[in-house]
């Protein structure tokens, strides 16, 4: 007893040593340049190269948690971000492009959080709002677009600039579209009704290649532009770098996508700290009681639906151009899940936790799942008994639900929760194994 | 040896220390009052009685048998019957259907069953008149009795009875307590907790006060009904 | 003209009259109480007068303005708030919080302000934390506003959630059992907190209580329902004597107690 | 006070008499026909409006839309009782916890792959042959019921019950855990095995479809036709909404389920164990849930891990049309579907000349009645409106 308090009291003290005072700076700043050495020294795909960049990734957590001076912490999370990632980038482009697609499903799961977290809307079928975006950008910016009109041509790529806001507004329209009908639903009927809408979108994506060819069925849009690049010139030019087109991309989709992942940001933690957000917790918390306080239950509602769908609309955009090519499979409802497994994993409600979580899942996602698959391979050809047909690449829906179940059993509230879930999830442990309702029923008929 | 026993027990909800060590004594054919206000434990004492919460620490017997980690269901097949707080009646079900529910572990084919029956519409004649109307429906009186008497229909020896006065109407409130006397008078030990502590003391026999998860005091319902902090705090006495 | 005019309003829910044909006026600044068994309709009243449910007939009339079948949002924006029977709070948000969601209605700070941080809103919002901590203050909950709603005792839940009320600056409020389950020393310190509201802050109370100590020590028009009919109404001692009221609620032990503490 | 009671009917008992308890027990059964043949009707006048609308432009469309007519309520019969069987499931599970089993879809699906494997097995043993047909149908629907019913309950003792006064979404994400577990579990069982991904479920000879009647419509006769595997799926879904109508309505169990329906804790001190009612709830629905698959895989020929989901979903929706919690509404609700899709599969296609795929409109048609249910009657065709309580 004794010894783990102790033991307790020296783990407090060696992390109060890492996050304040002066042997934080050293800390910190020691880490990310040992990070940032090891990564641009070594920039091979391989599994000691995972390890550290998911350091690096950590390292961004822990100075999140530290207690530094703030100018220090922004300083150093601007130059992990906005320079060393994009440096090792031009060195290896497969974890610039891990980062980006971290990037654009923090933006996705920071809007689901709005959804989810704030509102305690239910929404299953997130993805299709994401899907919207990314046929827009799609279908009018290639040829698909002289479906609606012969004599229509895709629109000039200069646009995607635009057509990013132009996927907010139109995620955003989409949101309210379907929250119109469906926001006078209960929870769990809502959570149905959501992604039964999810798969009207991939079945409509899928199916509407006849009469008129708006999607291209099941093939799917090829081809979709990216936007011409304006820097080209100074990059290659003024700063010397000889980067290929391909490079030149990677780069600049991993800083719109930063980019837009910081307004959102910004966005959704104004917004929580705003009437607004108090309204939705009120909401999420006793709709009865809140309503009896004059917020109009529906709009306010709409807004959380509208919010959280105009950034997967954006990202929609953005995710378009960036792949080239999108099919119906894209946005299954595997996905949605899979943003709302980053949601709770993290924390639902919780920013700095839905980031993490999305982080970590897109991490499981395109790392440890293929990572794991070759140390199987390997294992099965030195003789170990594991299923031919097991390539854990294979079955995310297998591990997803696994971190769905554990998550819900051992700890609901995720691993960084906001501290209002935290409480109002606590009380699963309380009322274990024994009766519901103790809380919601009410004998007596005062009709 | 004391009909039901209680001995120092603890009960949590959660991280909440509801009831912190806890003795109460019911002898048979008594009639004893838990009295104290709003969250001092009195509930959280029946539920933990009648097993819907599991004392952390402590013993709960019964008739001399240990029954602190038995579930509620095998509790009221020894003899304790419980009517709940807020009555939960079952909504959709009829009166007859309430009371088949209390009979559930004895079969409706006997003829105790009918004697049953029939002492619970001696009893509550306005559960006779209503039989077949869903329980629901039913005035807040109404399922006040219904729940007195379905927890009549599992034959206990022990009543635990969960506020049986609360939001009724003063006259309805007077009916509740004479019955509660008349069944104790058929031989069955009651265990009250009332908000109404004046009534509660009138017809009980010995009492307990308890001041958040603790007995402060504990007498005859004569002496208590004169003690001056009883008096002031529970009774509404000046 | 009464504040708020409530005429011949019925409800059913499938066959069962819940409130039928029910009438009641309430003059600017009176402290109007309902009673009436378990089941009479009392709830089913108020939840008509704050439009949580329509009325099958009847019309109600509040300030001069109709809001019979109006949403309950609409109508606390009009200026009626109201408690619950069974405490309503948002149990995982702060006390201060519980307030804040309670003036609601009389924040405006539009979208764009509230995520560029420009314009009045930051002012608006330090100014809403202000008044917000007035009404916990006046309440006697200031201490408290930190603590999560869920973690009040029980008293002072019922008291946040009057001050919830009057963030909102109600012109009526409507009280649902407001000392159900205190002790009679408590139910005093409600009692007073009842007549402040009205004498100093000026504002109309109807309540519906089980209590007849408070209800007869306050109130100065009484209406008793039974079964969802109004049988009675006038002021303590009408009703005290009232020969039905004491019939149907009261009791004949408890009419002549009523004043005081009740004897059978 | 005693006057009044002695002028009261004779005391009712507690037993109720055979005509009763027939009556709860085939009422809902009557209904359930009487919306069968209502859903028949009103689609069936309904293509034929359409169809006389189109009249003009295309002669033929009348004798095309009446050709199909009757394969098409077979069809829809067939769809319902899929739905309905399923849908129990959820309904049940709704009832008493008030929680929607979304990996009910995948119970299902256990119960064709688990039926697919008896098949199977008495395949490669040469047993299949010379099987009687009915014995079969028995053989494969009681292992289904058991594997399903057995998983049902284990679902719900590791990942359910420990979640048990939690917020409703809690379970609900747990469940949407387990649906995609299970679906990769047997998706990694069957590719491990004989069965492969996409397993063909073996049967014997049921014999040759029945030729029910010939209709003459314009030059050539069309035979209408019902597969035998058609039939036993009918036959077998009434057999199972009957024996569960009876012990939901008449036997103690059912008594239980519904006491530890409307209040937990309530039921339990009635002396009810509670836990066991749950458990029991989910292996009745759980066995229905499987005995619907192995029926389902029977009747198409092919199973896979994939395919609970999309009928799963159908289902719930069925639930929810008919009321959810409530058991005729159940059956009734999944029937109503089934007609609503069938109708629109055929003649989708039919009226838009083909440019519409009415296959893939279908599920779009299903999730809209949902929509629509929700909106305009929450609480579903037979549901009780429940009012809040405040």
């Amino acid at each position: 007893m004794t010894s783990t308090i102790s033991s307790e009291g020296l783990w407090d003290r060696f992390r109060g040593m890492l996050s304040r005072g002066p042997t934080a700076y050293g800390f910190l700043g020691l880490y990310a340049a040992v990070c940032s050495w090891l990564l641009i020294t070594n920039p091979r795909t391989s599994l000691s190269t995972d390890v550290v960049f998911v350091l690096l990734l950590l390292l961004l957590l822990f100075i999140y948690r530290s207690q530094v001076a703030l100018p220090f912490r922004v300083g150093l999370v601007a130059i992990l971000l906005g320079v060393i990632i994009p440096y090792f980038g031009t060195l290896n482009p497969f974890y610039i492009d891990v980062a980006t697609q971290a990037g654009i499903f923090v933006a996705l799961a920071l809007g689901l959080n709005v959804v989810v977290g704030f509102a305690g809307l239910l929404d299953l079928g997130f993805v299709a709002f994401f899907a919207v975006g990314a046929y827009f950008w799609g279908i009018l910016s290639t040829t698909q677009i002289a479906a609606f009109n012969p004599a229509w041509g895709p629109v000039p790529p200069i646009l995607f600039y635009p057509f990013i806001l132009l996927g907010l507004l139109l995620g955003a329209i989409t949101g309210v579209l379907l929250g119109l009908p469906v926001l006078r639903l209960r929870g769990d009927y809502l959570a149905i009704v959501t992604l039964g809408f999810g798969e009207v979108i991939r079945v409509l994506a899928n199916n509407l290649d006849r009469p008129i060819n708006i999607t291209n069925g099941s093939q799917g849009i090829r081809d979709i532009e990216r936007p011409p690049l304006i820097f080209t010139d100074f990059v290659r030019g003024t700063l010397g770098w000889q980067l290929d087109d391909q490079q030149l991309y990677q780069q600049f989709f991993y800083f719109v996508v930063l980019l837009i992942v910081l307004v959102t940001v910004v966005i959704v933690s104004r917004l929580k700290l705003s009437r607004i957000g108090r309204a939705w917790e009120a909401i999420r918390e006793d709709e009865t009681a809140a309503i009896a306080q004059g917020i109009p239950l529906v709009r306010t509602k709409l807004l959380a639906f509208a919010v959280g769908a105009s950034f997967a609309g954006a990202m929609g955009v953005v995710f378009a151009s960036k792949q080239l090519f999108i099919n119906p499979p894209t946005f299954d409802l595997l996905r949605s899940i899979n943003i709302l497994a980053m949601v709770i994993l993290g924390g639902m409600g919780s920013i700095p936790g839905v980031i993490l979580g999305a982080v970590l899942v897109t991490l499981l996602d395109l790392q440890l799942l293929p990572r794991t698959a070759a140390v199987l391979r390997d294992l099965q050809k030195s003789g170990v008994p594991i299923p031919e047909a097991f390539d854990p690449t294979q079955y995310q829906r297998l591990f997803f639900g696994l971190l769905l179940i554990l998550m819900m059993i051992f700890r609901p509230s995720g691993i960084m929760p906001d501290e209002r879930h935290k409480g109002e999830l606590s009380e699963v442990a309380a009322t274990r194994s024994r009766g519901r309702g103790e809380q919601d029923q009410q004998g007596g008929s005062e009709a | 040896m004391a009909l039901l026993e209680l001995q120092n027990v603890h009960t949590y909800y959660g991280k909440i220390h509801a009831l912190k060590g806890i003795s109460v004594t019911v002898e048979k054919g008594e009639i004893v009052t838990l009295i104290g206000s709003n969250g001092a434990g009195k509930s959280t004492t029946l539920r933990t009685i009648s097993g819907l919460l599991a004392p952390r620490q402590g013993e709960v017997s019964f008739k001399g048998r240990r029954i602190d980690k038995t579930p509620p269901h095998e509790i009221v097949k020894l003899g304790i019957a419980q009517s709940p707080e807020g009555r939960r009646i079952f909504p959709r079900l009829t009166v007859l259907e309430n009371l088949e529910m209390g009979a559930y572990l004895h079969s409706t084919h006997s003829a105790t069953y009918r004697e049953d029956l029939e002492r619970v519409f001696t009893l509550f004649p306005r559960l006779r008149e209503r039989v077949a109307q869903k329980g629901g429906t039913l005035s807040g009186g109404e399922q006040q009795m219904l729940a007195i008497g379905r927890a009549l229909m599992t034959r206990p020896e022990l009543l635990l009875l969960d506020e049986p006065s609360m939001g009724l109407a003063p006259v309805l409130v007077e009916q509740i307590f004479e019955i509660v006397q008349m069944i104790n008078a058929q031989g069955v030990t009651v265990l009250l907790v009332e908000q109404n502590a004046l009534q509660a003391l009138m017809i009980a026999h010995r009492g307990y006060v308890l001041q958040t998860g603790q007995i402060v005091l504990t007498d005859s319902a004569q002496v208590l009904r004169a003690n001056e902090m009883v008096q002031k705090a529970y009774l509404g006495l000046e | 003209m009464a504040l708020l005019e409530a005429k011949n309003i019925t409800k059913t829910f499938g066959g069962l009259t819940a409130v039928n044909d029910v009438t009641l006026s309430v003059e600017q600044g009176r402290i109007i109480s309902v009673i009436g068994p378990n089941g009479a309709g009392k709830t089913t009243f108020f939840n008509m007068l704050t439009g949580i449910y329509k009325p099958d007939k009847g019309t109600i009339t509040f300030d001069g303005k109709s809001i019979a079948g109006r949403k309950p949002n609409d109508i606390a924006a009009l200026g009626i708030r109201r408690t619950f029977q069974n405490i309503r709070l948002f149990n995982n948000m702060t006390v201060l919080e519980n307030v804040l969601v309670g003036m609601h209605t009389h924040l405006h700070a539009p979208f764009w302000q509230i995520l560029t941080k420009l314009g009045g809103v930051q002012r608006e919002e330090a100014e809403a934390r202000k008044r917000a901590r007035e009404r916990l203050a006046y309440v006697g909950l200031d201490a408290q506003r930190e603590e999560l709603a869920k973690n009040l005792p029980y008293g002072d839940q019922r008291r946040l959630e009057i001050a919830r009320a009057l963030a909102g600056e109600p012109r009526l409020i409507l009280l649902d059992e407001p000392t159900a389950g205190m002790n009679p020393q408590e139910t005093d310190a409600a009692t007073l907190l009842i007549q402040r509201l009205r004498d100093e802050l000026k504002l109309t109370v109807v309540l519906i209580e089980h209590d007849m100590r408070l209800v007869m020590s306050i109130s100065e028009r009484i209406s008793v329902l039974d079964y969802g009919t109004k049988i009675a109404e006038g002021d303590a001692q009408v009703i005290r004597s009232n020969p039905r009221v004491i019939e149907a609620y009261l009791g004949k032990g408890a009419a002549g107690a009523a004043a005081g503490p009740s004897v059978a | 006070m005693a006057a009044e009671a002695n002028t009261q009917a004779p005391l009712p008992s507690g037993q109720r008499s055979t005509a009763e308890v027939l009556r709860t027990v085939f009422g809902p059964v009557v209904q359930l026909f009487l919306f069968i043949i209502g859903s028949a009707v009103t689609l069936g006048l309904i293509v034929v409006l359409l169809a006389l609308l189109q009249i003009g432009t295309r002669p033929d469309i009348l004798t095309r839309t009446l050709t199909i007519l009757p394969q098409v309520w077979i069809d829809g019969m067939v769809r319902g009782f899929l739905f309905a069987t399923i849908a129990l499931g959820y309904t049940m599970v709704y009832g008493v916890l008030e929680f929607i089993n979304f990996a009910h879809g995948e119970i299902f699906m256990v119960g064709g792959v688990a039926g697919a494997a008896v098949g199977l097995f008495l395949a490669n043993n040469e047993l299949l042959k010379g099987m009687n047909g009915f014995f079969f149908v028995l053989l494969v629907v009681g292992v289904a019921m058991a594997v399903s019913g057995t998983l049902a309950v284990t679902v719900e003792r590791v990942a359910y019950r420990p979640l048990r006064g939690a917020p409703r979404l809690v379970p609900l994400i747990s469940a949407i855990g387990v649906s995609l577990v299970l679906q990769d579990l047997v998706r990694l069982m069957m590719t491990n095995s004989d069965l492969g991904f996409n397993a063909r479920f073996n049967t014997p000879d049921f014999g040759k479809p029945i030729r029910l009647f010939e209709m003459t419509l314009g030059e050539r006769p069309v035979p209408v036709i019902l597969s035998p595997k058609a039939l036993i799926f009918i036959v077998a879904s009434i057999v199972m909404l009957v024996v569960l109508n009876y012990l939901v309505n008449a036997t103690r169990l059912g008594k239980a389920i519904r006491a530890t329906a409307q209040d937990m804790p309530t039921a339990s001190l009635m002396g009810i164990n509670v836990n066991r009612i749950v458990a029991m709830t989910f292996l009745i629905g759980g066995a229905l849930g499987g005995a619907a698959g192995a029926l389902f895989g029977l009747n198409v020929g092919t199973v896979n891990p994939y395919m609970g989901f999309i009928p799963g979903l159908k289902a719930f929706t069925a639930a929810v049309l008919g009321g959810i919690g409530n058991i005729t509404g159940a059956m009734v609700g999944g029937v109503v579907l089934g007609f609503l899709e069938a109708f629109v599969a055929s003649y989708l296609s039919l009226f838009t000349d083909g440019a519409l795929s009415g296959a893939a409109y279908a599920d779009i048609a299903a999730f809209s009645i949902l929509i629509l249910i929700l909106i305009f009657r929450p609480s579903g065709l037979l549901g009780e409106a429940t009012t809040q309580k405040v």
